[in-house]
């Protein structure tokens, strides 16, 4: 049970995807204009990574490693990815219009999101158990969801700040995620690993 | 040949994904555009043709449909382009003409050989008369869309200005003659560094 | 719900890419594969190198597994000299309680007992405090030719012989507890080491013999 | 034609006020730190205040806003808490590298005073101490008690200031000490009971109450903190929403695991009066700007600041973690001030409108 | 967007992708590899031209394949296309370059997902010829590469005072770690992208002067 | 340590059985006319009085230009169910009916009748007393309150009458007199209560008649406890003190607002979008509770109130009964103003009052406080807006709960569905916010303007969507239109067709399917047309 727990700890604050592992910065800073956006955009990828997760270490565990292919495992995990998103995509597109508008273009672009290949990669790399593995992926896209939240609520304050023009967009968002970063460093040592 | 089974093993995996999509696609085909009708609800509904389109439903069918821009609502002003642009998640575009003081059609009487030439044009019914009469405006459906300008022969149609009423009236932004003056300082400030610049 | 011609192109098309992207991998891994291996030996051979003395063996190929406890092993890599002579060996050892985490020591230990060398191959410690076990190298230096006996095995702040860090105690006092700890399983195991050594290069030898 | 809505009078509080009362109210504390580091501390707090003013000055120039607002006092006092949060033992390109991170990248890219999301001084030494841990973590002894230590007279400090210690002829380790929490932290992880530890440290609560422990400039003596920290209560200019929830959300958590196993967590007492937990609770974590601004909210922000505190003082890497706390916090205060609203007159509570 | 199946101007095609559309500068995309292996310089080149040679390689393919693939499987079918490339360019760097591997560890594997890749066959090779394409690849590659090796460079020199790994300001220079740790890449990249705001503002304004004066001379003309 | 607890659950907006959340202490401006006895003021040169001086409908004029008025006689009557007459101040004669400024902020006028008095103050007795109010009925005395066209005269002007009503489903047990007087300069209510406490008992105690309620309390603030006092003398004085006591609450602004007081006085919350009445309460002010008296004892409608003058331009502050549509610049000549430059008037108290731009203003029913002040203390108050520190005293301040902050950001940023999911709308504009904010940010002008084009928005969209259902019918009627014609055409072309037929009855039947073709072909042309000339009309405008 505290082994669980450690890796949900550790996912979600200490080894946050985003602040620390560099993994999930463009949506992160792309889908962060807006509060109600950056919720759905979270639970979304909240799906899609522990979809991923799973299917990964399925994956690992019943063909790459029992046919001695591990150096298909790129290919193997980006086109299960791909096509799981694509299918997310089209179910949302058809049941809720409204979800599928606030996400928009980044449905897609969740694919190309590091952090949904690299979860699947660092999952397999860490040798967890099949449940473990599952829990790995959804810590890690908990810990993704609460810095975008978190975020989002920063940029919309922001909005409202007479930024100097150089500084205007991108360049305060980006310093904006580095004090966050800064935060985040307090976490550090809270697992060791 | 042991690397056949590799090739194998992924390219079936490519097989039946492919399969997987091909039914979905069909399976979630959604049809229509619920968009449209959203865009819909935020035009003005002038239907004055401004956008470059046949009324305010072409439009928002061609913005959330075909990708039109959504600036060409001069009527519907800034607000309305920004809600678009919100709903439609694209960078919102500043309009080219500016926006005026509200405005409606006033018909002088003594001129009107009544054509009613512009209650045809009206697209909002909002002229009344008989043929050989003289026309009045009813002044609060007019939406000012000036389309009965044109086929007016005698030009005998005007724009004015609608009153400030009390009951309408709202208070301004608020901002103290300092807090004026302040403003326009920065925007001086801000000039000169674009002066500098160019 | 029909299974199409446009549905089958679909299909069809990712059996395609995937058939065409799969042989590619295939073949580019085939090609790929000696090299790879030889660049991952060559890494492994030049930390082995920084903690050996000089030697005329290749430590990788002479390399045995030697265990500490039921079912696990560690990986021994000796040193040789021209005769064949095992002068010295290395291997990893663990210290679990860095600042920040585990920090990995690869050290090198002569036939004597005496340290040859030690490297650290992982850690996590602070940058700027910790980190000097792998900058610092008069401190890295200060292991050599040290014995069981002829160093008190502590930090100087616990009355030992070997520098902390300023600001930085935990870190050094890890890795020299975990050196002390490699030394102490040399002794215990010396002598099993040693023949655990050539009978893995008498068999090594027949094998090379037989081919 | 301009117009000016009711009301048309006012109350006479202004930013300025409110500044310079909470500046007052630190002066207590500053004056501790005099006592415990001498002309290092005159020169830190000097530093700090001087660097923080001609940044916003030129800063405000650069922006094109009114230079004047250099005297409403957020810049002052920004330095001022810059300088009583840093260890004495800071060199001065460090200060001076501080107080332009805390004006300019703490406050004035975001827009100036009002604006900053997260509390300048903090952020300034956050970067400072994942920056330069060493600096950061070591502290100089305070001058009553060593005063063999031949580092309190003027040229000594001056020297030491501007050119570090060798310039002195002093190593690292003879002037600095651990504090109570690094102590503790380090002394845990070599498996010595948090009791045992306290004992080799010669801790002493009535010494940390009063302000005789080794620590950050500011955060020595809990009672001229609480002296300030209780007159700004009173002035209303802070409200006690987030002061006490803090202090108590860490009373209780310490206390519950103190009780559960005292070998390993330690007291409240030894919570609450070690560290800059009294500084942060009453006058960073109070930070106007970057703490939500409703008063139920403030009193999240305090229980979130109290347990993060804890929790990273007890199982990470820092061996403080107030001000780490207080960051976080602010990172959350646009939500708290977003989901967490007063009930509004004649509505239930949570349903508007 | 050229969508149109016209030759475009092969230098415009290249200063887009280099400049003015940059991966990084314009559109923020591709930030992971940006910010994660960008401790120095080195790390940065390496990993910016590991991605071009992915981008040209794939931007070329994706032309070429372009009408043959249907819009349901069109992503995975890029998307497989990129990955196998990747692989080929992961393997490669294993077998060849070693501790460049090591260094730039999970972040090859995540070429394939580098938003900036896929985001360049969606919209731009997917739609264009194939030289076209090329260049394409070309500008945003080297533009990808710049970037990549300016925050390297950056933080290199903020970090630890040196540049490819030569000592610059000298060893009374303090090492500010912030700029080594992920806060600082964030803030470092903060300020690149004010500069690249302020000199996009100042290119802006030198064309709208030269089209003032060319209206202004147009005007005279008549 | 009770206080303590009490402040506490302020501050956690727990709610309290006694006082309401929020609030703040003012300053004590109010000793300046505090015991001032009334005096009335002379009879000005002209009388204006706008058609509407309440909330609601306006009036219309029943007078004609040149027509001589007696004093009380009714000169515009109401229009609608919200409204109540307006009547002439004095005897004279009405010499125009146009448009005058008006007490309002925006400065704008309205149509309002002047009447130059002839000075023999002559009153019209078409109301007679009815002193023995106990025996009449209830709906005749709520005609006679709306005939003398009383109004609430603590500043909302609402038309009492409708208050004053027998609800079936919520009935009426308790009825407030509002004596609050919480704003800080004004003295009117406070002077009213000591010199005519036993018109304003009798009121009340007509009300209590009228609305059926057992209970009635008189509120006051512990800074006027000589009026409580004598209140309460009255009160026994009369016998009533069965039904009616008095009630003093500790001074706070701003405990005169109706819900405020509601929940002082019972704990009581209004809900939101509900009226007192649901509570089972109403509130009236003192002033109103009189005016009801001389409606229905006296006879006479309402023509005068008390009015504070006061101000630091003001030489000679005093409470004064003053005739309704007296110009302002007559009445602070009176209490000693000779220069009105470098001065600003502000109608009403400094907290929600309004300032005036001109000073020929005329009083009407609402103005129960006239301050003139100089200018520099104006702009003293007003002072340049500074960027909001957050600090969040115009929340802890804010008798209504809101996030006074949050919602002007919102505002300023246009951010209209943000500021009203902040509960925008919630806010009384009581000002207090704005009082205690140290960045000296307008925020209740910011809540105006949000307010203002909330329901600008509003009108907007209503207008588009009525625009649009006119234009959908107007299409609907060029379709009917059309086929009507069209129809017609059929009906002749087949007519026609007929005819034919009958003359070419010997032809072959082939024919007659080329017919049935003709016949279906312009059909199909016609209903494209419409279409298409839709398309057209916007290509030839844009031409
Ligand atoms: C941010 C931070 C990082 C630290 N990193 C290390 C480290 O990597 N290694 C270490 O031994 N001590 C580290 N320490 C220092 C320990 O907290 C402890 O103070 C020190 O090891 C005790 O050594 P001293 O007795 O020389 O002060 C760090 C402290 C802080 C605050
Ligand atoms: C549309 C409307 C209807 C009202 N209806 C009643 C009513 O039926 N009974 C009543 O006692 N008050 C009624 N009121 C009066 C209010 O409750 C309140 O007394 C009045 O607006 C003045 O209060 P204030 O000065 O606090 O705003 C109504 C007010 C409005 C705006
Ligand atoms: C903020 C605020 C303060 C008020 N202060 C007073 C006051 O001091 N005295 C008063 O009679 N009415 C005051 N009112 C008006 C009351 O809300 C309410 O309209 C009045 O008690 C109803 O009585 P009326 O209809 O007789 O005027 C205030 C209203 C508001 C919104
Ligand atoms: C009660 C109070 C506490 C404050 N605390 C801080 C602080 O912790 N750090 C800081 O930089 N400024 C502090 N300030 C000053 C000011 O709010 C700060 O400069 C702004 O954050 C800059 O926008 C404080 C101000 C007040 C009134
Ligand atoms: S009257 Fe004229 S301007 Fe007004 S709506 Fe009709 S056509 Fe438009
Ligand atoms: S078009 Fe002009 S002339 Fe003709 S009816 Fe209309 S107003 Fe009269
Ligand atoms: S009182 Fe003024 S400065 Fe304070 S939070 Fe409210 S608006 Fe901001
Ligand atoms: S004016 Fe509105 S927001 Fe301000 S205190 Fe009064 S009720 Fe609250
Ligand atoms: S590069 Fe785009 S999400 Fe990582």
């Amino acid at each position: 049970m505290t082994e669980f727990g450690i890796i949900l700890l550790s996912a979600v604050l200490v080894n946050n995807y985003v602040l620390t592992k560099f993994l999930g910065i463009c949506p992160f800073l792309g889908v962060s204009g807006k509060l109600e956006t950056a919720i759905g955009m979270s639970f979304a990828v909240m799906f899609v990574m522990t979809l991923a997760s799973t299917a990964s270490w399925i994956i690992q565990q019943l063909i790459l490693i029992p046919f001695d292919i591990v150096y298909l495992q790129t290919v193997f995990f980006i086109l299960i990815i791909a096509a799981l998103v694509q299918f997310v995509e089209m179910v949302m597109h058809k049941t809720s219009p409204v979800l599928y508008q606030g996400l928009g273009i980044f449905l897609p672009l969740i694919t190309t999101n590091c952090a949904v290949l690299g979860v699947a990669i660092l999952n397999v790399q860490q040798d967890y158990s099949f449940f473990a593995s599952v829990l790995y992926g959804f810590g890690a896209a908990v810990g993704f969801g609460l810095v975008l939240v978190l975020f989002s609520g920063l940029r919309e304050r922001l909005e409202a700040a007479p930024i100097p023009e150089a500084f205007k967009g991108s360049p305060i968002t980006l310093i904006t995620a580095g004090m966050m970063a800064l935060a985040f460093m307090g976490f550090a040592g809270l697992v060791k690993v | 040949m042991d690397f056949l089974y590799p090739v194998l093993i992924f390219a079936t995996l490519a097989l039946i994904i492919g399969t997987g999509l091909a039914f979905a696609s069909r399976y979630f085909y959604v049809e229509g555009d619920p968009l449209a009708d959203k865009v819909d609800a935020l035009l003005p509904q002038t239907q004055c043709g401004q956008c470059g389109y046949p009324g305010c439903r072409p439009y928002a069918d061609a913005v959330a449909g075909s990708g039109v821009a959504v600036n060409h609502c001069v009527p519907g002003g800034e607000r309305t382009m920004l809600a678009i642009a919100d709903i439609m998640g694209v960078e919102p575009k500043a309009i080219e003409e500016e926006e005026t003081a509200p405005v409606v059609a006033y018909i002088r009487e003594d001129e009107c050989i009544g054509c009613t030439l512009c209650i045809k044009a009206c697209p909002v019914d909002c002229i009344i008369g008989a043929p050989k009469q003289y026309h009045t405006i009813v002044t609060d459906h007019c939406t000012g869309c000036t389309l009965c300008l044109e086929p007016c022969p005698v030009d005998c149609i005007d724009m004015v200005e609608t009153p400030e009423l009390l009951e309408h009236w709202s208070w301004p932004v608020p901002g103290t003659k300092r807090a004026v003056k302040a403003e326009k300082r920065k925007a001086q400030h801000d000039g000169k560094i674009e002066g500098t610049d160019a | 719900m029909t299974f199409d011609k446009e549905q089958q192109k679909i299909a069809f098309t990712l059996f395609v890419v995937g058939l065409v992207a799969a042989t590619m991998l295939a073949l580019v891994d085939k090609w790929t594969a000696g090299p790879i291996a030889e660049a991952q030996r060559q890494a492994l051979h030049q930390s082995l190198e920084q903690v050996l003395p000089e030697h005329s063996n290749d430590p990788l190929k002479d390399m045995f597994l030697f265990p500490i406890a039921k079912e696990e092993n560690i990986k021994i890599f000796p040193a040789k000299d021209k005769k064949g002579d095992v002068i010295a060996y290395a291997w990893e050892q663990i210290a679990p309680d860095g600042y920040s985490g585990t920090i990995r020591i690869l050290m090198g230990v002569r036939v004597s007992g005496e340290i040859a060398a030690i490297r650290v191959t992982f850690h996590k410690e602070t940058p700027g405090l910790g980190d000097g076990i792998i900058k610092n190298k008069t401190w890295l230096n200060a292991f050599i030719d040290k014995t069981l006996t002829n160093a008190t095995w502590l930090v100087k702040k616990d009355g030992g012989d070997f520098d902390q860090f300023t600001g930085a105690t935990i870190t050094p006092r890890a890795v020299v507890k975990t050196v002390h700890k490699g030394l102490v399983f040399y002794k215990k195991n010396q002598v099993d080491m040693l023949k655990r050594a050539y009978t893995v290069a008498m068999k090594s030898n027949e094998e090379g013999g037989k081919k | 034609m301009i117009f000016l809505s009711s009301p048309h009078q006012h109350g006479g509080n202004s930013i300025q006020l409110t500044m310079f009362s909470v500046i007052i109210a630190l002066i207590p504390a500053a004056m501790v730190s005099v006592y415990l580091y001498g002309w290092l501390a005159v020169f830190l707090l000097t530093t700090c205040i001087g660097v923080s003013l001609a940044t916003e000055f030129f800063a405000l120039k650069w922006m094109g806003k009114e230079t004047d607002r250099v005297w409403d006092g957020s810049a002052g006092l920004t330095g001022l808490l810059l300088a009583l949060i840093l260890p004495a033992a800071v060199p001065w390109w460090m200060a001076v590298f501080a107080a332009v991170f805390a004006i300019v990248l703490g406050k004035q890219l975001y827009g100036g005073l009002g604006h900053n999301p997260f509390n300048p001084a903090l952020a300034a030494r956050v970067v400072l101490l994942i920056s330069f841990p060493l600096h950061m973590t070591s502290w100089i002894v305070p001058m009553h008690m060593d005063a063999s230590l031949d580092m309190y007279s003027f040229i000594t400090s001056l020297k030491f200031f501007f050119l570090g210690p060798d310039a002195v002829q002093q190593t690292w380790d003879a002037i600095t000490m651990a504090s109570p929490l690094g102590y503790l932290k380090t002394e845990l992880g070599q498996g010595v009971t948090v009791t045992e530890a306290l004992v080799n440290y010669h801790y002493s609560t009535l010494h940390a109450f009063i302000g005789r422990e080794a620590g950050s400039l500011g955060e020595g003596s809990a009672l001229a903190l609480l002296m300030g920290g209780v007159w700004l209560m009173a002035r209303h200019t802070i409200s006690w929403h987030i002061p006490i929830s803090y202090l108590l959300t860490m009373a209780v958590l310490a206390g519950l695991f103190n009780l559960i196993n005292p070998d390993v967590y330690a007291p409240p007492m030894f919570h609450l009066l070690a560290g800059g937990l009294i500084l942060c609770a009453f006058f960073m974590a109070t930070d106007p700007v970057s703490s939500p601004s409703s008063g139920i909210g403030k009193i999240v922000f305090g229980i979130g600041c109290g347990i993060l505190t804890w929790v990273i003082r007890t199982f990470g890497n820092y061996p403080e973690g107030a001000m780490f706390a207080v960051v976080l916090m602010n990172m959350a205060t646009p939500l708290i001030d977003y989901y967490v609203r007063p009930r509004v007159y004649g509505h239930k509570r949570g349903k508007q409108s | 967007m050229p969508s149109k199946e016209e030759t475009l101007n092969k230098q415009d095609i290249f200063n887009d992708g280099f400049w003015f559309n940059n991966a990084i500068f314009a559109q923020l995309l591709g930030m992971c590899p940006l910010l994660g292996v960008t401790t120095t310089a080195e790390n940065g080149f390496w990993m910016g031209l590991a991605t071009l040679a992915v981008l040209l390689c794939s931007n070329l393919i994706v032309s070429l394949v372009r009408g043959f693939i249907p819009d349901e499987v069109r992503i995975p079918a890029y998307i497989v296309i990129i990955a196998s490339l990747v692989t080929v360019v992961e393997l490669a760097m294993n077998a060849w370059m070693h501790d460049m591997y090591l260094i730039l560890g999970l972040f090859i594997p995540l070429i394939v997902v580098n938003c900036a890749i896929l985001g360049r066959a969606e919209a731009f090779a997917s739609k264009n010829n194939v030289s076209d394409s090329l260049v394409d690849a070309l500008g945003m590659g080297l533009g990808f590469t710049f970037a990549l090796l300016l925050l390297g460079g950056v933080r290199e020199l903020l970090g630890q005072g040196e540049l490819f790994g030569f000592n610059i300001l000298g060893d009374a220079y303090p090492d500010v770690l912030l700029f080594i740790l992920p806060p600082g890449a964030f803030i470092a990249l903060g300020f690149i992208l004010a500069g690249v705001n302020v000199i996009n503002q100042r290119l802006q304004a030198k064309k709208d002067a030269v089209l003032q004066a060319e209206k202004q001379g147009a005007a005279q003309n008549v | 340590m009770l206080n303590i607890w009490h402040k506490i659950q302020q501050s956690l907006s727990l709610g309290s059985a006694q006082g309401f959340t929020g609030g703040i202490v003012h300053g004590n401006q109010y000793k300046i006319t505090a015991g001032h006895p009334i005096v009335a003021c002379a009879l000005p040169e002209l009388f204006i009085h706008p058609i509407k001086q309440h909330i609601g409908e306006p009036c219309e004029p029943i007078v004609e230009v040149g027509e001589r008025v007696l004093r009380g006689q009714m000169i515009a009557k109401p229009q609608g169910y919200l409204s109540v007459p307006v009547h002439a101040s004095t005897s004279g004669t009405v010499t125009c009916i146009e448009e005058h400024t008006i007490p309002h902020p925006s400065g704008l006028g309205m149509i309002s009748i002047h009447i130059k008095p002839d000075g023999m103050d002559e009153t019209d007795e078409s109301l007679h007393p009815l002193p023995n109010y106990r025996s009449v009925d209830a709906t005749e005395l709520r005609e006679r309150v709306r005939d003398a066209g009383v109004a609430g005269l603590g500043g909302a002007v609402f038309p009492t009458f409708i208050k004053l009503v027998q609800d079936q489903q919520n009935q009426i047990d308790t009825v407030l007199l509002n004596g609050i007087e919480c704003e800080p300069w004004l003295t009117c209510d406070h002077q009213l209560m000591l010199e005519k406490a036993h018109e304003i008992i009798s009121g009340l105690d007509i009300i209590l008649h009228m609305v059926e309620a057992d209970k009635g309390i008189i509120v006051i603030e512990d800074n006027k406890l000589d009026a409580a006092d004598v209140m309460k003398q009255t009160l026994s004085d009369m016998g009533l003190t069965d039904s009616i006591y008095v009630q003093v609450l500790p001074t706070r602004y701003p405990q005169g607002g109706e819900r405020q007081l509601i929940q002082a006085v019972t704990g009581k919350e209004v809900p939101a979008g509900g009226l007192p009445l649901h509570m089972g309460v109403l509130s009236l002010n003192v002033g109103t509770s009189k005016a009801v008296y001389d409606a229905v004892c006296l006879g006479e409608p309402l023509t005068e109130r008390i009015i504070t003058v006061s101000g630091d331009a003001v030489p000679k502050p005093a409470n004064m009964s003053v005739r309704l549509g007296t110009s302002m610049h007559f009445l602070l000549k009176q209490c000693g103003v000779e220069h009105f430059d470098g001065i600003k008037i502000m109608h009403g108290g400094p907290m929600m009052g309004e300032l005036l731009n001109q000073d020929d203003v005329p009083v009407v029913k609402g103005s129960n406080g006239i301050l003139a002040m100089n200018q520099q203390t104006i702009m003293r108050a007003h002072h340049q807006e500074e960027p909001c520190i957050r600090c969040g005293d115009c929340g802890d301040v804010c008798p209504a709960g809101l996030m006074p902050n949050l919602l002007a950001a919102h505002c300023k940023e246009n951010q209209f569905e943000r500021a009203e999911d902040y509960s925008l709308f919630d806010c009384i504009e009581c000002g207090a916010c704005s009082y205690v904010c140290p960045s000296h940010i307008p925020l209740v002008h910011y809540f105006r303007y949000g307010k203002g084009q909330v329901a600008q928005i509003q009108r907007e969209k209503t207008f588009a969507e009525e625009s649009r259902q006119r234009s959908e019918k107007r299409d609907a009627r060029l379709a009917k239109e059309l086929a009507d014609k069209e129809e017609k055409r059929r009906v002749a072309k087949a007519k026609k067709e007929a005819r034919a037929k009958a003359l070419a009855e010997k032809e072959a039947a082939e024919k007659v399917v080329v017919d049935k073709d003709n016949v279906e072909q312009p059909d199909v042309e016609q209903t494209d047309k419409p279409e298409v000339k839709v398309d057209e009309k916007p290509a030839e405008d844009k031409a």
